[in-house]
């Protein structure tokens, strides 16, 4: 039989294929709708959830750059509440794994949050500790081992879902901040999130973003986070979500050949809104043609 | 959806206007609702460019886009050639239909530059519902064949050029001055660069003539979802962010913050 | 009139123009002189010198990813005794700047080769501190600033002529690093080196560069080193040599309005051997275009 | 420098052969050599994509070059229409003659798929000079285009497929052990997959034949800078890297180390 099984399992939560949607760049899942069914996806990690309505950075928030794009949004969202209420009976409707991405001003701000949202009908939460486009929060808490430590811990005493901590690639050895991680109790590790960069006009000479600095995310940085991937893969027990730059089946292929269990599209959503639905499809294509028959046969299979 | 370039023509100084087989799709399209394209397979250049559907041949299922060559992605639309497929998002955006009031039998059309291309499409679908006054603005006479599709859809023209080489020397707004003492039409269209929007929705305000504009910004996705291309929009005493590829890019002039 | 002074001072040093080639993208300059005038070069940064020769790393040695390529030469060069007999006179011929790029395994290969490069008819000595492509050594050094103030003031002791400090971009917050490389005594600065990455063919399941990972270079990692030399420039008073990605002139500039000095250019001689020229005639056209006379009206000149 | 494109046409599945314009250059150009073509203006893809000269026509100045599309780049060569104009430095490498010796009057060309193009020219330049005896491997008979130049230049033609659709059944190899027994020329020339190279370098030992081989490893600059495209080459108890695109692409077999 020619029976392909593309499930994955991250800490007891099933996967039906390894491709969920990044955080930030799906939205709650809604316009995708028109393009693609959600049923059809892995999981979906939710636009980047703080404990009160942030209206974000001011425009303009996108540069592109060489095969890759600045983004600057600042984590602007309804806030815990309104997601719990408007946002997550939408996206249970649909038979697809539900990641609220949370992140934060403070410690206090994260855990009130995360209580909330774990007493709510989530499947797993992903802790975002790497936005760099809020000034306070997010990333200063990714920027170090031991703030990462901290900032897991903490949270995980009020997260009883599957806690999934997400990594910063602004840091000098992503190995020590994924221990770091690990040893608080994460239950999984997704990274990348987005690289600091910048953007200038040589003819204004003013910023083009209107926050001065951005994340970078797309093509150009899959080399840095594929090398991130497959260092965190061989320093920690706990399965990695993997990403940064996934546009087609092989890109998410080599993530899981350095070690991921699944992976995030992110960018590739933004240029071509069936990138997903495609991935699924070029990753089961791999398999049948290499004879795969689960998606352990690809995780950690790389030679060398 | 797959779009088939049917013409692809150098209209004005680095200024290509194209037509693109979409079948259907075409005669649903609004003006102000505009089509984002995927300039290449390459990841350089990476997004989709937003342009702004110009005029439609239902019959055909052919729609028009009039682009300025900026950068990479319009250059690689500029050398694509009849025949050769394009990845399009269309129809997307909400529309000036959508915005304004369903009754509109007078509408002053003011455009200035590239801007011009959604009041065109506009100009084209309110023809026989409206009369239609379009108050135009370019750099020089070297733009004529952008302001020429006006005049078939238009009770009258009138032309400012920054240089004087045609119509009314100064700016398109000067101009539209003068005609609001003379009259005031039931609503203002406009569409241009940010700094003639924000004297338009001043003068709209002077002279209590409502206004709508279409904005443009950076965008992502198109489709609402990634939140980057934000512009401030007022409600009462308070602002927020609207999105200009599916709250926009049609606005009221007075709810728009132009300050950034 | 109309004269336009495109001459920069870098500690003492005058550079005709702020351009100066890359390490290793230019090896010791003969290739390219059937391409280019070598005299037109504001300077040449030599290819990595070691103390003793090296033979390098195992092909394949270069990954092409997105707008950007990965390398893993591992720093293959003759030495710094055959450098300064059979190089440094054949440069030394021209009118230009040569600056000597040292990398090593230990303090004391760094130190003696110091010394010898020193007593050698070099224009300034860049300290290679952030080389991913070496077991030891290399990166290791640039990868914290208490590693990076020790080799730097070490090697201080035998420069003598301006020291430029080159950063690694694989670090947490590259203004510590910045400030501690100032604070040992570095003459200027030189930014970025090249990220860590990989590169995996998802067909053999294998890294495609013989070393298994190497160093992204290219316009991909434009918008973190444009980052990283504003970051830079904001906290340290000596100046900076911006590179990362720069392709044309309107690259360049965008570096000096972030706040360098001069810039050079790597990646982009690999694609096209003028480039260098071509940007000297570029940033030239865009001071004629903007009335502007000197480099200093450029550098720094973001507004923000 | 820039070429004009002067054909470009598939020949075989996923094979092209184009002919590039380069005036006075393509009668200096020697077999081995190679062209560094810049595939586009985008940075994706961002390096140039060496490819051997396989054919020269000097009267007209016309280069040719047969490539296979592989990945970004070869794809994009082959949406190329003639009159566009190409980016690329030629020649590049050092070239069979400036290795083997001058009085070469007996050479057997040992190819393997898309390696048997350097040989091609080879042919060309040597076929007044020395007899020729081409024996070359391909999958199957779908790639006849690609022998039959061979055809005219030598004194004979022995082909193996892998499918057995044409000549021989089996390795390329196999057949040239064949013939070894029977005859030893005075130089073997070999160009092909570094499998194939490593069994011809052994063979050529084992026969005390005299044998060069055009290598092919991933390159940047292509011009001796970069010190990416190294290959082991050993001399004495030594062994050193060398680089192919200068030192190279042409070694002495028995120079190669070809374990890695
Ligand atoms: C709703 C909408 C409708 C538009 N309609 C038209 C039209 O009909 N005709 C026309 O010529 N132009 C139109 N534009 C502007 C057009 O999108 C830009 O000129 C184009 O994207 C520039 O791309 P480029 O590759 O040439 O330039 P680059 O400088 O290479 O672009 C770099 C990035 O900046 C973005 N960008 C640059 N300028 C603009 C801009 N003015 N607005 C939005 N994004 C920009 C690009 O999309 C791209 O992501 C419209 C923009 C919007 C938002
Ligand atoms: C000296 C020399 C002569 C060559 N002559 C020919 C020829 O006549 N006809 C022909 O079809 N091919 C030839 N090749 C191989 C050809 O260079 C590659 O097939 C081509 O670069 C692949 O580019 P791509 O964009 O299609 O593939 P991609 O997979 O997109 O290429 C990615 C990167 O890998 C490099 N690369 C991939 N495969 C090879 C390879 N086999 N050798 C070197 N670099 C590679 C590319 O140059 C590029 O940098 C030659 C290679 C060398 C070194
Ligand atoms: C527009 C945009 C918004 C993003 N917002 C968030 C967010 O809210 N929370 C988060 O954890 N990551 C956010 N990210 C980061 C992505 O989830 C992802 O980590 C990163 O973009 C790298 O993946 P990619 O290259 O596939 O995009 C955002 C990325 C983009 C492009
Ligand atoms: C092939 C290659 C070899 C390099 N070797 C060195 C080196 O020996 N010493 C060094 O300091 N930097 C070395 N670099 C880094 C470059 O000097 C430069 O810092 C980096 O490539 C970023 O600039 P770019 O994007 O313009 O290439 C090398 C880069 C490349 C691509
Ligand atoms: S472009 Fe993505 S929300 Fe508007
Ligand atoms: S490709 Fe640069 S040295 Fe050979």
């Amino acid at each position: 039989m020619n029976e392909i099984n593309m499930c994955v399992d991250i800490c007891g939560v099933k996967l039906k294929n390894p491709v969920i949607a990044a955080s930030g760049t799906f939205a709650f899942g809604r316009e995708y709708s028109r393009y693609l069914d959600l049923n059809r996806l892995g999981g979906i990690s939710v636009k980047g959830l703080t404990l009160y309505p942030r209206e974000g950075n001011p425009p303009p928030r996108i540069a592109e750059t060489a095969a890759g794009i600045l983004n600057s949004v600042g984590l602007q969202n309804p806030g815990v509440d309104a997601f719990i209420s408007n946002e997550l009976p939408y996206l249970k409707q649909f038979d697809t794994v539900v990641i609220a991405n949370l992140a934060g001003n403070s410690r206090d701000e994260y855990c009130v949050a995360a209580d909330k949202l774990d007493k709510a009908d989530i499947d797993m939460l992903e802790l975002n500790i790497s936005c760099p486009n809020v000034k306070e929060g997010g990333l200063s808490f990714g920027a170090t081992p031991e703030s990462a430590y901290d900032i897991t811990k903490q949270v995980r005493n009020y997260c009883h879902h599957p806690l999934v901590v997400k990594l910063s690639p602004n840091v000098g050895n992503i190995k020590d901040v994924a221990s770091a991680a690990q040893n608080a109790g994460a239950d999984a590790l997704s990274l990348i999130n987005t690289l600091l960069g910048m953007a200038i006009d040589p003819h204004t000479r003013k910023p083009i973003l209107g926050n001065i600095t951005g994340g970078l995310s797309g093509p150009a940085i899959k080399p840095v986070a594929l090398y991130m991937v497959w260092q965190a893969a061989q320093t920690v027990d706990i399965p990695i979500i993997g990403m940064g730059g996934i546009m087609n089946g092989n890109d998410a292929i080599e993530f899981m050949l350095a070690g991921a269990v699944a992976v995030q599209v992110g960018t590739a959503n933004l240029v071509e809104p069936m990138a997903t639905v495609r991935i699924i499809d070029d990753i089961e294509r791999y398999m049948l043609d290499n004879g795969l028959k689960t998606i352990k046969d690809i995780t950690g299979g790389l030679i060398c | 959806m797959t779009g088939i370039v049917y013409s692809n023509d150098l209209i004005s100084p680095s200024i290509y206007k194209m037509g693109i087989q979409l079948g259907d799709t075409a005669e649903s399209i609004q003006a102000g609702q505009f089509a984002h394209v995927r300039c290449g397979q390459s990841y350089d250049p990476l997004l989709r460019r937003p342009i702004s559907v110009c005029q439609i041949d239902a019959e055909n299922g052919i729609i028009y886009i009039t682009y300025q060559v900026k950068g990479k992605g319009t250059r690689w639309l500029a050398e694509q050639a009849i025949g050769s497929k394009l990845d399009i998002l269309c129809p997307l955006g909400n529309s000036f239909e959508a915005v304004m009031p369903a009754d509109i039998n007078e509408i002053w059309l003011v455009g200035g530059g590239i801007g011009v291309f959604p009041l065109q499409l506009l100009a084209q679908q309110y023809k026989d519902k409206a009369d239609i006054v379009s108050i135009l603005g370019f750099r020089s006479d070297e733009f004529k064949p952008l302001w020429q599709p006006f005049e078939q859809y238009s009770k009258r023209v009138i032309i400012a050029t920054e240089d004087g080489s045609y119509g009314y020397e100064g700016l398109v707004t000067d101009e539209l001055i003068l005609a609001l003492r003379a009259h005031k039409p039931q609503i203002i269209a406009g569409c241009g660069p940010s700094k003639m929007l924000k004297s338009l929705a001043c003068i709209a305000e002077q002279y209590d003539v409502p206004c709508v504009v279409s904005l443009e910004e950076r965008m992502g996705c198109g489709i609402g979802a990634c939140l980057v291309c934000n512009c401030k929009i007022k409600s009462d005493d308070e602002w927020h962010y609207r999105r200009v590829c599916t709250d926009g890019p049609v606005f009221w002039s007075h709810e728009v913050s132009f300050d950034e």
